[in-house]
């Protein structure tokens, strides 16, 4: 499958404007009806197969279930509290390998996740390590998620207290990339094929097509798109108004802590080396990582010279080139989703460092990672004019100068 | 041959000193231990050090620090993998370090030339968490008291309260801890090779007190059979058949953390990594032809008993697998358990000689003709 | 009660135990129909993964065979064999899993295909009694 | 002898083989002199430069790193050194971000023929990084 066929199969989702939904009863909460229109979609063979989030048998956890049989949506939690893996990279596993044989009546299969999964999905198919023809996004306006080892605790109090914050749209207990998310929603520009819109002012629950696929679906279901969303769009709008300026805040004083060598140095002094943060990370594809290469793996004398030069050699010796080395090679598709955060065993704010760093990276770059599946990756394309910034002036009379000073 | 040296410093002090005069009667050019990295708020690393000052008293080395951020076998390995060292270096680490620098040795990443091995007789090491939330300093007052008396701080892993590998074993030099009385003030080494004795031989500032000695004391075989009670408890803990399997392992996130962190796990592309691993989307519809749903991915339970497939006959216990786990998983205690079965098969000990075969290399012309049909 | 014929996977050394199935079914000794074969160079070809993919993709019993121990063609495949099959039951017996009694190594030459149908007949008959393996079943592996 | 005049960095040049090493060829032509610690690196084309192996350096010991390739529309490869742009900028933005003086790196186009250039800029970095003063990581032993 090429670029273009997957230009063509999706489109520029921003040409569906999002004005109107439709309404889905949600009297026993957001999780039950969609639980309940997912079952519809399978038994009207809308989707011939779900991708969703399942609580697994022990009760503590939750996994990505590729699910054909109904009856197992029982156990779906469409909304759980933890993102234990991050669904782009689930899409990327299922879909990397595209479509085999082209066959002509491929399954139609629904992905159920978050906007920043979303997100990831559609920069892993950016970088053809996964096929969005014939998978549907479906994304939910996401209250954030806690941070993993605070629910794997004690599960149920985790499930109690992740309830109550995203009923009362109380970001605190999440994920710290989670508090200063400001894309938890569809707009400005719609990401999926369908977004279930939660945080209407009425409390009403919406499905709202995001692209042309999205609306067919939709039509297939019989459930016509009448419902007005001003009130919804309005909510959103305000609270990510309010988010990025949290984010921004955050930014700033995280920049005070990390911004200068010493400083820097002693945020990643507890790393391991353990390379779980790439591990998770979805944008992280490559099957070999660099860090873990060969040119990584030096002769003894290499490492003795190095020593003695500095008086002692933190041994692995890149923790800092791991670091920024992997963030030069993901910052830019980076959607600042946690994941890695969370799977750090020494609890170092690496998801937040590289918020940060992506926010910057992507404006330098004029691009946001995740938004159009139909925009180029920064650094596959160019401007003859740009960046100008980055050359270093030349200034002809240097030389001479220097030698009058002489 | 082992000779005992008796030195009236405290344990800390007798290390520290130990490596200053290494390094600076240049008769080792670095010492790889612990030490501190980063400023006041830093972590603790594995570093390789070449400046003496490192070990002064307000040096940044930490070399008896009961933590391990890293299976400093691994880091051995790495030091030597592309050839031998070829100038001495010292290295201090634990007895399970130590094992898997030997495992890994045979295994051909790394070489043991021109490395002195540094050991002691463990008291086991606090969880990463300790390290993360740093409260190791504060712990390690009551540490060092109950090493002294031969027990284990409870808050150490769980893996090292059930380990009965805390004598080293092909170490240079064994720094005596375990159940030694007064490291405050007397520390007592025990050279178990000519390497060491010449390493240590003559070294200024050592007031020594030769004093022959044997590890084997009453109190070391008591400590052999309350961790033994203890590893039969944790390992009872394991929950069994393909459905313990599956709730212990139903919250795995698919990080491999376990496998990146396994001093033994060298090889640079995992089988799970590979693209063995990958499907077409085909595979998946397929499979949903004859079940109605499944994980993906769906290597959770197959990942870790192919992992155990490939190493369980070299696991040495070092428990890194389950401190790295974001998902709390007990994966060392049944690597721990089936490695135990496993060698017990083959009579194989990971680490014990350098010179023996790993068992899945070599074969007996008669045996085990109870798996045969 | 519909009629269970089990699904096992064997691994055949193409030296030995192939050409005694070979010859078996040139011969036309009656097995049941139930050994999947696939051929090995050699029964030390057979990595641990291979028998947990076999099982974790729904085989009810698998079987490796090659030659005798001393005919192997590369000397020592089959000694190699045994090995791995008695460290992958024992993790089997350790974490309890019925796999363990699902898993069979055997020694059978090239000119045995009488005893290749015996094996068979043994095996599919023990498979029979254990009933279809449950892994496949399991939705969260 | 002032302590700015004792430093000697040490700085990586990274240099495109068709018109940055061409400029070093002129310059030699002309007998013009540069640095000598100034460490000349040659690149295919500075599109073909990852941004870790400009960043690297800077961790592992260096003081500077400047990288040097055909002006815009000169590629031998049509557009390497816009692509090598948009990665420098990538560069400096992340060494911006965690204070790390993303000054340690240059950019500046070098034509075959612009020997002089060449030789500028060797001399003009190397005093611009002297000014600076050594790269704090190269002393660091966490790293």
């Amino acid at each position: 499958m090429s670029d273009t066929d997957t230009a063509k199969c999706k489109g520029n989702r921003q040409a569906q404007t999002v004005g109107s939904g439709t309404a889905l009863p949600a009297e026993d909460g957001v999780e039950a009806a969609l639980v309940g229109w997912l079952k519809q979609t399978l038994d009207k063979r809308v989707f011939d197969a779900v991708l969703v989030p399942v609580e697994v048998p022990a009760g503590d956890s939750f996994a990505y279930l590729l699910l054909r049989d109904p009856a197992i949506l029982d156990n779906a939690s469409p909304l759980p509290p933890v993102m234990p893996i991050q669904g782009g990279k689930v899409i990327s596993r299922l879909t990397m390998r595209g479509n085999g044989n082209q066959q002509p009546e491929a399954a139609r299969i629904a992905a159920v996740v978050r906007p920043c999964e979303a997100r990831a999905a559609v920069e892993l198919a950016k970088l053809q390590q996964a096929h969005l023809d014939n998978l549907y996004l479906i994304t939910i306006d996401c209250p954030g998620v806690l941070p993993l080892s605070d629910y794997i605790e004690d599960p149920a109090a985790g499930a109690a207290r992740f309830a109550q914050a995203a009923a009362q749209r109380d970001r605190s207990p999440m994920r710290p990339t989670c508090q200063m998310c400001n894309h938890f929603s569809m707009l400005p520009a719609p990401i999926s094929d369908l977004h279930v819109a939660t945080l209407c002012s009425d409390g009403t629950l919406s499905i709202v097509p995001g692209s042309p696929e999205g609306a067919r679906v939709l039509e297939e279901m019989d459930m016509p798109v009448e419902t007005s969303l001003d009130g919804w769009a309005a909510q959103v709008e305000a609270m990510e108004q309010a988010q990025t300026e949290r984010r921004q805040q955050a930014h700033a004083e995280l920049r005070q802590t990390v911004a200068g060598a010493d400083r820097l140095l002693d945020v990643f002094s507890s790393c391991i080396n353990c390379h779980n943060c790439q591990r998770v990370c979805p944008i992280c594809y490559c099957r070999q990582c660099y860090f873990e290469s060969d040119a990584l793996k030096l002769p003894p004398e290499n490492y003795m010279a190095r020593a003695e030069r500095k008086g002692a050699l933190r041994f692995s010796p890149d923790t800092l080139l791991f670091h920024i080395g992997r963030a030069l090679h993901m910052i830019l598709s980076c959607v600042s989703c946690g994941a890695c955060e969370d799977a750090c065993p020494m609890d170092i704010p690496v998801g937040q460092v590289f918020s940060l760093l992506a926010d910057r990276a992507q404006e330098t770059l004029g691009y946001v990672a995740g938004e159009r599946l139909d925009e180029a990756l920064p650094l596959v394309t160019y401007e003859m004019e740009e960046l100008g910034h980055v050359e270093q002036p030349y200034v002809a009379i240097y030389r001479e100068q220097e030698v009058q000073d002489a | 041959m082992r000779k005992g040296l008796r030195f009236n410093k405290g344990a800390e002090e007798t290390v520290r000193e130990l490596l200053r005069s290494l390094l600076e009667s240049a008769r080792v050019s670095g010492v790889l231990t612990l030490g501190r990295t980063g400023g006041a708020d830093g972590g603790v690393a594995y570093s390789l050090f070449t400046d003496p000052d490192a070990f002064g008293t307000d040096g940044v080395a930490l070399p008896l620090l009961p933590f391990m951020p890293a299976n400093a076998g691994g880091l051995l390995s790495r030091l030597t993998l592309k050839r031998p060292l070829s100038e001495p270096i010292a290295a201090v680490v634990r007895p399970c370090e130590l094992r898997a620098f030997i495992e890994l040795v045979k295994l051909n990443q790394g070489s043991l030339d021109n490395i002195l091995l540094i050991s002691s007789t463990c008291g086991g090491v606090y969880p990463l968490d300790v390290g993360a939330n740093g409260s190791l300093q504060e712990r390690l007052p009551q540490y060092w008291e109950a090493v002294e008396q031969g027990e284990l701080d409870d808050d150490v892993r769980s893996t090292c309260r059930a380990c009965g590998s805390f004598v080293p074993e092909n170490a240079d030099i064994t720094i005596a801890l375990l159940g030694e009385t007064d490291l405050e003030a007397q520390c007592t080494l025990y050279l178990n090779t000519e390497k060491g004795a010449t390493f240590v031989d003559g070294l200024e500032g050592a007031e020594e007190t030769p004093m022959p000695g044997d590890l084997e004391t009453e109190l070391i075989q008591r400590v052999y059979s309350q961790r033994a009670a203890c590893q039969d408890a944790l390992f009872a803990e394991v929950d069994v058949g393909l459905k313990g399997l599956i709730d212990t392992f139903g919250r795995c996130i698919s990080c491999q953390a376990c496998k990146t962190v396994c001093p033994i796990c060298y090889c640079r592309l995992c089988y799970f990594d590979s693209q063995d691993c990958e499907r077409p989307l085909e595979f998946y519809q397929g499979e949903l032809k004859r079940k109605g749903g499944l994980r993906v991915p769906s290597d959770t339970v197959f990942f870790q008993l192919g992992r155990l497939a490939h190493m369980s006959a070299s696991c040495v216990g070092c428990g890194m697998c389950t401190d790295v786990c974001p998902a709390d998983i007990p994966v060392s205690t049944i690597f721990s358990k089936v490695g135990a079965s496993v060698q017990a098969l083959f009579d194989y000990q990971p680490g014990r000689d350098v010179e023996e075969e790993p068992p899945l290399r070599t074969f007996e012309a008669e045996e085990l003709a109870q798996v045969v049909m | 009660m519909e009629e269970f014929t089990p699904n096992i996977v064997g691994f055949l050394c193409n030296w030995c135990t192939y050409a005694a199935a070979d010859s078996a079914g040139v011969s036309r000794f009656e097995t049941p129909p139930s050994v999947n074969v696939v051929r090995m160079m050699c029964s030390g070809r057979v990595d641990p993964l291979f028998v947990l993919t076999a099982f974790l993709r729904g085989a009810d019993g698998v079987l490796i065979s090659g030659c005798w121990p001393g005919q192997c063609h590369y000397q020592k495949g089959n000694l190699h064999a045994r090995r791995r099959t008695a460290m992958l039951k024992s993790i089997f017996d350790t974490l309890g899993l019925e796999m363990a009694d699902r898993f069979r190594l055997s020694w059978v030459s090239a000119s045995e295909a009488p005893r290749w149908a015996r094996v068979v007949d043994e095996f599919t008959e023990h498979i029979e009694q254990l009933g279809p393996s449950s892994v496949y079943e399991e939705l969260f592996l | 002898m002032s302590e700015e005049r004792s430093f000697e960095p040490k700085i990586i040049y990274f240099m495109c083989s068709w018109c940055g090493s061409g400029g070093s060829e002129t310059a030699a032509a002309h007998h013009l002199q540069y640095p000598e610690n100034v460490i000349p690196s040659r690149v295919n084309c500075t599109g073909a430069l990852p941004a870790v192996h400009i960043v690297r350096p800077l961790i592992e010991g260096a003081d500077g790193v400047v990288i040097s390739g055909c002006h815009p529309g000169d590629c031998h490869y049509n557009d390497g050194n816009f692509r090598a742009r948009r990665r420098v900028a990538l560069v400096k933005s992340l060494l911006d971000t965690l204070g790390l003086e993303s000054e340690r790196v240059w950019f500046r186009y070098v034509a075959h023929g612009e020997g002089r250039r060449f030789v500028d800029t060797a001399a003009e970095f190397n005093d611009h990084i002297k000014k600076l003063g050594p790269n704090p990581l190269k002393t660091r032993s966490d790293t």
